[in-house]
């Protein structure tokens, strides 16, 4: 064990096992997965993904590239590449690790590892060329089986997800000591603050040495945290801030359940936030840099930052003789804390010639080696690094080496402020080259960044800058730590450049070497440096990579790094799971699922429904053991000949009223409605500007200023919208509203011959006769002594009424009109047969058989059009060249010679024999057994087709040819006797 | 230009990979060209290719704002296919899958087309009516494409939702088999490499800010960031950017740009065979050979310039890809990225001459650009080597938005009721 | 997301109540049979697509239902202001 | 699963300690339209129309420029009166009873619960208002009565899918805060 007594965070009095590759640990509550296995002397965590080069954690955090592991709890909750640096253990967390076979220790992929010199930057772009198939047989399924690193779930997901919106007054990003303070200094506002680790507190937890207001930090840290909440701050942890959107709208992932040892009942795995902020803060401090050297990859290799805190908060000593390697400051403080905890630091070796006399000071008084002006060129160790290669630097020259034996290589190249939300808002950045490093300057968004994430280093430098978002000031600090150092691109070495593995993006394995091959190629711009090498591409999106490869590509193309380019750095801020996007949206609840009063009697009379638009309908009525097509035929026999009922409720409808109402539907529609006597309705077509069909339906005259509008099913909140858009912004002087009633009524269609019969006796104040009330007429009444608004209308061709009556009186009146019909034998119908019917009787279908290219004309409804208007939308867009151009498809009927049913959607040829690619004339829009017409019928947009009536055409099938006679659109009734009592 | 091979990468590991020569140089722009190209993507570098290597025209110039296939070209799905209904839609998209077929030795660039297969679920009666008429009309024109039960979907797709009980059914698919995905910024290096090999200069960080007529009113030359250029011909292929550099020239497009936003999951195994698209739910997702699953969205509702776009729309396609795939839902996002699309009202594309003589266009490919590139790029540079359209171009031009030619895909896919 | 101050209602509010209506005035022709082929192009289909301050429509769809015009910088997504509809087009200079 | 809310039972629908959703009794729903000289009108009804979008007056509300909403128990005399003005002061009234019902929304969460559907400030509608907004995609219309009791109108065929999130938004608040 390698667990210091009475350091660190970690409850090891609340002791937690766990399983890594089936082996169990022990850790304590508070630990990481990480944390814990590093107690338990173990590096070795994953394998990279090109080379499977063993691996261990190198870092502390959510920027870790190389511990990746799966965790499990039970069935279906499984889920690949977590971050073991920020998986907190519970009693029970089964994890592995991944892209290894057989074993972690002893993996035959490794074997990439040796003919790495084939496998340089893009090296995919020149080869598998020849011979050509072995692409698709051979080459391309041999790398597929190579990619990823862990393995997808293959289990749906037990658990539930969530979202909420939030709005404040400020959000805080980071509750380290600059988000801290700001927090503090901004009480009275609505303040939201949050961290993505599971504790607030950000670098006060890896530096309890430190003293604030004369307070021990951590103390301090308590006291603070409690007194924001008494001020009503909320304070959310394990939260990430993963992007940052327009207008101070960020979105934040909260993880409710992953460390917990028992899942709670009614609690989301993670939920989603949308916060909008009047103002956001910044303050997510910074990002150590690992340095770039051969080997610098061996688990045991780690930045010297995590090693601090995987001491000062876990208390975890990651080694017993570890070796500092740095051109920063920071690093000696590492190699102070663990001396002090009882390591045996081998050595200091900085790049520096000159370093601070105190931390010299500090080194010698504690009996630590320093050598300066010094460089690392490799390690050894197979799983773990055994030893370090030292060696002596003057301007270009490098000297003899010395073999260091270790058990840990503790390294810094400095700090990186984070800047990836920052980067979110497009705000600008500019280069320090004092620093090496891209600062903050200017962003659109009502946004400060303050800490560490602008440059700030030490806790004072944060309290100050945090507090000062808020003119609040700032707590005095002893024992801070700051310094400075010197930014390096690979370190100097002994070796062949060429050969050295010196890993700048450890998961994807890319090295120095491959992003100055890929600037030796032309790839001038950091862009093209990553996309060709990978760099920074892997799970954590550069945060350890990017800037150490800006730093080599501008060193290799000669040029400052503002002139090779920023890298972008894209949301999420961390990896962020499917589910907490989808939050509530799925199953049944993935999207509304409309339903009418009367889906409720359908499902219990055995429906099978069809999804239209929203809304969900009833397809057809199957009786047991009956196939769909029969009972279609079965349907619509019983409407011809006796009596149906249909639920036509999810039709738009929309109240037009006022006095200019008739002038408002002259110019919308196609129709003339001047001369249209309240009481009676008309068919209205509605076109675009482009004089395309756009929808149609029934309109009922109610009174002189009220028109009832029924628009198609999809089309409702289409038609609507456009309707409004003419009247807002064309017309605003018409004296005329419009209201969506589609759910005000209910809306029952009995249609056949036994129809009027049936519904007489229900009817009040009505005469159902031809001469009382005639086709086309519409009046409001009484029925079954509901209020209803009473349409006789007909979409099938049999003499037709369509009742609506306020919604929720529908299924009452569903069913007295259920029990009136029996002696007529009432049968239910659905949308299937609806459409059967209505071909028959060559009723078109927007959407169906138009599409967005049909005109009236070519649908055959040219008697719809009001050609004395002066205008109505789209007369003008039906009259352009293309429009009135001969040869337009247009809508007929097709009868097969073999009396086969078409297929709905088949082409349409002239001449059968002619070779593919063929000359197709037409398609089939809708096509139907017919027991009316005895044949199967089909309708078709055919080229010419209103003056080819008679003439044969050819559906040319995968296995044959269907001939088929031209017809009129119209199979029965065409004189329409059917209609009148 | 060295050849790339096996036995060339050999060679050169060998030698530490120090002795690579560059794919292309980093020019800067003589005073006058032939022919010059707005726009460094797939589409501009095509057209400089097959202008320099087919019609011998190697005095060209491709000018970029940025880096090379920075736009769209290196911001998209990968998703090529060729199912489109209407036949002059047909005959473009399949011209271009047959080049794709044959890019990577032509280029000798490996593009990694991979033909895995895009299969277009139906989810509703709709769907199948519309699916099929695809179908039909693809078998017509000799495009691959057929009809796959619902059953036999999940066979080919084994992680797909099947339930009849989900929210939209699969009732069912469209598949193409020829259809795939291919590495999208290889296509624009190996077109680089190609057209500077053949003595095209592509001048990359190079703000083409206006287009100089002649008096005449034919096309005189780019105004540049880095002064003016002379050319006799101007393409002009910025995607997003194309109505705001054609109007420096007096011309008015039917173009508006859209946000347009993808994302990509960690990677892993291989799990996800082939390219899945679902209108219904609007998401489209396959997954690359390193593993990330790739996943596209619509667009967002307004015009931007912003390459951001919202998080709703991020929500909903996730929850539509995990509707459909619920094995999915504890994958996780990546990273997310925005793109710029230009649109026309008939969502396809113009290449076309334009009133201005000298000055084409290629622009308004929506969503759609990626899988185009090839053919796209050979009939562009057809059109201005030749000042007349290919035939395969032909009915993309301009003009039909006058004369109501339109070539609608989006609404022979109409919504029923 | 966009936040949208909505002229009618004299509130900033998400997008998710508004929707989208294109450029704004574009203005319907009064007798547009009198329009030639070209003309009527121009109304239909060819638009400005500025990459900078747009003149564009929204509609308070989940509110108060109004279609409102709004001049919003196409790079940057913000709005420099929103405006009834009918209201005339605003200098592009008095919203710097 | 969602479930039907098209009987006219009301009652509770879901509770927990954070919040409780009832359904309301049925009530008249007019959906009112005018614009100009309202003065007739307010004579017709015996009330003064709001002309504040938002701002509410007996059982008006206001929802745009030219639109209200009106509850009433009764709207037979409310229907009368306005037809009794039509001729001078033409107007829209359309009876929308039967389009949509009222949940109540209420407890000492209620203000958060809507929270999970709605992302217009919640807190920036003030008590005795309303607003026109939208709610896990559904335009409703979302009255507040008290600091934690809120009315929600919605459409029938949305109110199974909203009833869905509640339910779990419920449980939800209640878990977190136990």
């Amino acid at each position: 064990m390698t667990r210091v007594p009475g350091k660190g965070r970690v409850d090891l009095s609340q002791p937690v096992e766990f399983t890594f590759d089936g082996k169990t640990f022990r850790g304590g509550k508070g630990d990481t997965v990480a944390s814990a296995l590093l107690a338990n002397g173990v590096h070795l965590m994953g394998r990279s993904f090109k080379y499977h080069r063993p691996r261990g954690p190198v870092a502390a955090g959510s920027e870790e590239p190389n511990a990746l592991i799966g965790t499990r709890r039970g069935p279906g909750r499984y889920e690949p590449n977590t971050r073991a640096t920020v998986q907190e253990i519970w009693q029970g967390l089964q994890t592995n690790s991944q892209n290894k076979y057989p074993s972690l220790k002893f993996d035959i992929g490794a074997v990439n590892d040796a003919a790495y010199m084939m496998f340089s930057a893009g090296f995919y772009y020149k080869t598998f060329m020849w011979p050509k198939n072995f692409w698709h047989k051979v080459y391309e399924p041999f790398i597929r089986a190579a990619a990823g690193l862990g393995v997808s779930p293959t289990e749906e997901d037990p658990d539930t997800y969530a979202s909420r919106n939030l709005h404040c007054d400020v959000l805080i990003v980071g509750a380290g000591p600059a988000g801290i303070a700001a927090a503090k200094a901004a009480a009275g506002q609505r303040v939201v603050l949050v961290d993505e680790n599971a504790e607030a507190g950000g670098t006060l937890l890896s530096e309890p040495q430190a003293v604030i207001d004369g307070v021990p930090a951590w103390d301090w840290l308590a006291s603070e945290l409690a007194a924001l909440k008494a001020a009503g701050v909320k304070v959310m942890t394990r939260t990430t801030a993963i992007a940052y959107y327009h207008q101070n709208m960020v979105g934040l992932c909260e993880r409710l359940t992953d460390h917990l040892p028992t899942l709670p009942a009614d609690t989301p795995r993670e939920r989603l936030w949308r916060v909008r902020a009047k103002q956001v803060i910044l303050a997510q401090g910074a990002l150590e840099k690992p340095l770039v050297f051969n080997g610098n990859d061996r688990p045991g290799v780690m930045l010297a930052g995590s090693a601090q805190t995987y001491l000062n908060r876990y208390g975890v000593l990651v080694g017993k003789m570890p070796v500092v390697v740095t051109s920063h400051d920071s690093a000696w403080y590492a190699a102070f804390d663990l001396q002090k905890a009882g390591a045996k630091v081998q050595a200091i070796v900085d790049l520096r010639g000159t370093v601070r006399d105190d931390l010299l000071a500090e080194a010698k008084l504690l009996g630590i080696p320093v050598k300066l002006s010094h460089t690392v060129t490799a390690t050894s160790g197979r799983l773990r690094i055994r030893s370090v290669r030292v060696n002596p630097t003057s301007p270009g020259k490098v000297g003899a080496r010395v073999e260091i034996a270790c058990d840990a290589l503790l390294m810094s190249g400095g700090w990186t402020p984070s800047l990836h939300l920052f980067s979110h808002t497009q705000g600008k950045l500019t280069w320090d080259a004092g620093r090496t490093t891209f600062l903050p300057a200017a962003t659109p968004e009502d946004c400060v960044i303050v800490g560490a994430s602008a440059g700030a280093w030490g806790i004072e430098a944060a309290l100050r800058a945090g507090a000062a978002a808020f003119g609040g000031t700032a707590p005095t600090v002893e024992h801070d730590r700051t310094g400075s150092g010197v930014s390096q691109v690979e370190l100097p070495t002994d070796l062949n450049a060429g050969r050295a593995k010196a890993f700048v993006d450890y998961q994807n394995d890319v090295t120095a070497k491959d992003l100055r091959l890929a600037v030796r190629e032309g790839m001038s711009s950091i862009e093209h440096v990553k996309r060709y090498t990978t760099n920074g591409m892997a799970t954590d999106q550069g945060k350890l990579s990017n800037i150490n490869g800006l730093n080599i590509a501008a060193d290799a193309l000669n040029r400052r790094q503002p002139e090779v380019g920023l890298t972008t750095f894209r949301p999420p801020y961390t990896p962020t799971s499917f589910g907490a996007f989808a939050g509530y949206h799925r199953g049944t609840h993935f999207e509304v699922t409309r339903k009418t009063q009367i889906d409720s009697w359908a499902a219990e009379n055995g429906a099978v429904f069809e999804p239209v638009g929203q809304w969900r309908r009833a397809w057809y009525f199957p009786k047991t053991g009956e196939t769909m097509d029969a009972a279609v035929l079965r349907e619509c026999r019983s409407v011809r000949a006796g009596v149906g009922i249909f639920d036509a409720s999810t039709l738009g409808k929309i109240e037009v009223v006022g006095p200019d109402a008739t002038e408002f539907m002259n110019r919308m529609y196609t129709n003339p409605w001047a001369g249209l006597k309240p009481g009676r309705c008309r068919y209205g077509l509605l076109l675009g500007e482009d004089g395309y069909i756009r929808d149609d339906g029934v309109i009922g005259r109610m009174s002189q200023d009220r028109f009832h509008v029924t628009t198609t099913t999809g089309g409702a909140a289409r038609v609507l919208n456009m309707m409004e858009d003419y009247l807002q912004t064309e017309w605003p002087d018409l004296n005329v509203w419009l209201t969506s009633v589609t759910e005000q009524w209910s809306t029952i269609a009995l249609n056949g011959p036994h129809a009027a019969k049936l519904l007489a006796p229900l009817v009040e104040g009505v005469d159902l006769t031809d001469e009382a009330f005639p086709h086309m007429s519409c009046v409001e009444c009484t029925v079954a002594g509901m209020p209803a608004r009473l349409f006789r209308v007909s979409f099938t061709g049999e003499i037709g009424f369509e009742v609506n009556v306020p919604a929720p009186m529908g299924r009452a009146l569903w069913e007295v009109l259920w029990k009136a019909g029996q002696q007529y034998g009432i049968t239910a119908y659905g949308t299937e047969t609806m459409h059967v019917l209505r071909a028959e009787k060559g009723y078109i279908i927007v959407g169906q058989d138009t599409d967005g290219t049909v005109t009236p004309h070519d649908a055959g409804m040219s008697w719809a059009i009001g050609a004395k208007k002066p205008d109505f939308v789209g007369k003008r867009g039906m009259a352009r060249p293309d429009l009135v151009a001969k040869g337009r498809k247009q809508l007929v009927g097709l009868l097969t010679e073999d009396r086969s049913r078409l297929e709905e959607g088949a082409q349409i040829v002239f001449d059968p024999d002619q070779p593919i690619p063929m000359k197709m004339v037409g398609h089939v829009t809708s096509s139907y057994l017919s027991d009316a017409v005895g044949q199967p019928i089909a309708l078709a947009l055919v080229e010419g087709g209103h003056d080819r009536m008679g003439q044969t055409v050819h559906i040319p099938m995968p296995d044959r040819t269907i001939a088929a006679k031209i017809t009129g659109a119209v199979f029965v009734d065409p004189e329409n006797a059917r209609l009148k009592l | 230009m060295s050849r790339f091979s096996a036995l060339s990468l050999l060679k050169h590991s060998l030698s530490g990979h120090k002795n690579w020569s560059k794919q292309w140089p980093d020019s800067q722009p003589k005073a006058e060209y032939d022919v010059i190209i707005v726009g460094a993507g797939g589409h501009g570098l095509g057209a400089a290719y097959y202008l320099s290597s087919q019609h011998g025209i190697t005095n060209v110039a491709v000018i970029d704002k940025g880096w090379l296939g920075g736009g769209n070209t290196g911001r998209n799905t990968t998703i090529i296919r060729s199912n489109y209904l209407y036949d002059e839609s047909a005959r473009l998209f399949d011209h271009s899958v047959d080049l794709w077929e044959n890019l990577s030795q032509e280029l000798n660039y490996n593009v990694m087309y991979s033909r895995r297969g895009c299969l277009m679920l139906a989810h509703t009666v709709h769907d199948v009516q519309s699916f099929k008429r695809h179908i039909h009309s693809n078998r017509l024109n000799g495009v691959d494409n057929r009809w796959l039960t619902t059953e036999e979907c999940k066979e080919f797709v084994p992680c797909l939702n099947t339930s009849r009980d989900a929210r939209y059914p699969v009732m069912g698919g469209a598949l193409q088999e020829r259809a795939g995905t291919a590495r999208h910024d290889a296509v624009a290096w190996g077109y680089a490499r190609g057209a500077a090999a053949r003595g095209v200069d592509i001048i990359q960080n190079c703000a083409v800010t206006a287009i100089r007529r002649n008096p005449d009113g034919s096309v005189a030359g780019v105004e540049t960031s880095k002064g003016f250029i002379k050319a006799r011909k101007v393409g002009v292929s910025a995607a997003g950017h194309t109505s705001v550099v054609m109007q420096t020239a007096g011309v008015n497009l039917p173009l508006e740009s859209y946000p347009l936003q993808a994302l990509v999951s960690e990677p892993v195994k291989p799990i996800f065979p082939c390219v899945v698209m679902s209108n219904a739910v609007h998401a489209y997702i396959s997954q690359s050979d390193k593993g990330e699953l790739v996943i596209g969205s619509g667009t967002d509702q307004y015009t931007s310039y912003s390459q951001r776009g919202g998080l709703p729309l991020i929500e909903h396609t996730i929850a539509a890809i995990t509707e459909v795939f619920p094995i999915f839902n504890r994958m996780r996002m990546l990273r997310k990225w925005g793109g710029i699309v230009d649109v026309t009202p008939d969502r396809s594309a113009i290449i076309s001459k334009t009133p201005v003589g000298g000055l084409y266009v290629n622009c308004g490919w929506g969503t759609g650009g990626f899988k185009a590139t090839p053919g796209a790029a050979h009939t562009f540079a057809w059109t201005i080597a030749k000042d007349e359209p290919h035939p395969i171009n032909a009915p993309f031009t301009m003009e039909r938005f006058r004369t109501g030619r339109l070539i609608d895909e989006a609404a022979a896919a109409a919504v029923a009721h | 997301m966009l936040l949208i101050h909505c002229p009618y209602c004299d509130e900033t509010l998400p997008e998710a109540e508004f929707t989208y209506a294109g450029e704004a005035h574009i203005v319907r022709p009064l007798d547009p049979s009198a329009q030639t082929d070209e003309q009527w192009e121009t109304f239909m289909f060819i638009r400005r697509n500025p990459k900078g301050p747009h003149y564009e429509r929204w509609r308070h769809l989940h509110g108060c239902a109004r279609y409102f015009n709004a001049v919003r910088d196409t790079v940057t997504d913000k709005f420099l202001t929103t405006y009834k509809a009918g209201e005339p087009r605003p200098d592009l200079e008095s919203l710097k | 699963m969602n479930k039907a809310v098209s009987s006219f039972v009301p009652g509770v629908l879901a509770t927990s300690t954070a919040a409780t959703v009832s359904l309301a009794a049925p009530m008249g729903r007019l959906s009112l339209r005018a614009r100009g000289d309202l003065s007739a009108l307010d004579a017709a009804l015996g009330m003064t129309l709001p002309t504040r979008i938002g701002q509410r007056n007996a059982g008006a509300i206001c929802l745009g420029p030219d639109e209200w909403m009106l509850h009433a128990d009764d709207i037979v005399p409310i229907v009368a009166a306005c037809a009794a003005i039509y001729e001078g002061h033409p107007h829209s009234l359309t009876d929308v009873s039967g389009r949509e019902i009222t949940l109540l929304i209420e407890g000492p969460r209620a203000a958060e619960l809507l929270t999970l559907g709605c992302a217009r400030d919640i807190d920036s509608i003030p008590v005795g208002e309303g607003r026109r907004t939208v709610c896990d995609g559904a335009t409703v219309i979302l009255w507040r009565d008290a600091p934690d009791r809120f009315r929600m109108d919605v459409w029938h065929s949305f109110a199974p899918h909203l009833l869905h999130l509640f339910e779990t938004g419920c449980r939800e608040l209640a878990a977190e805060a136990a």
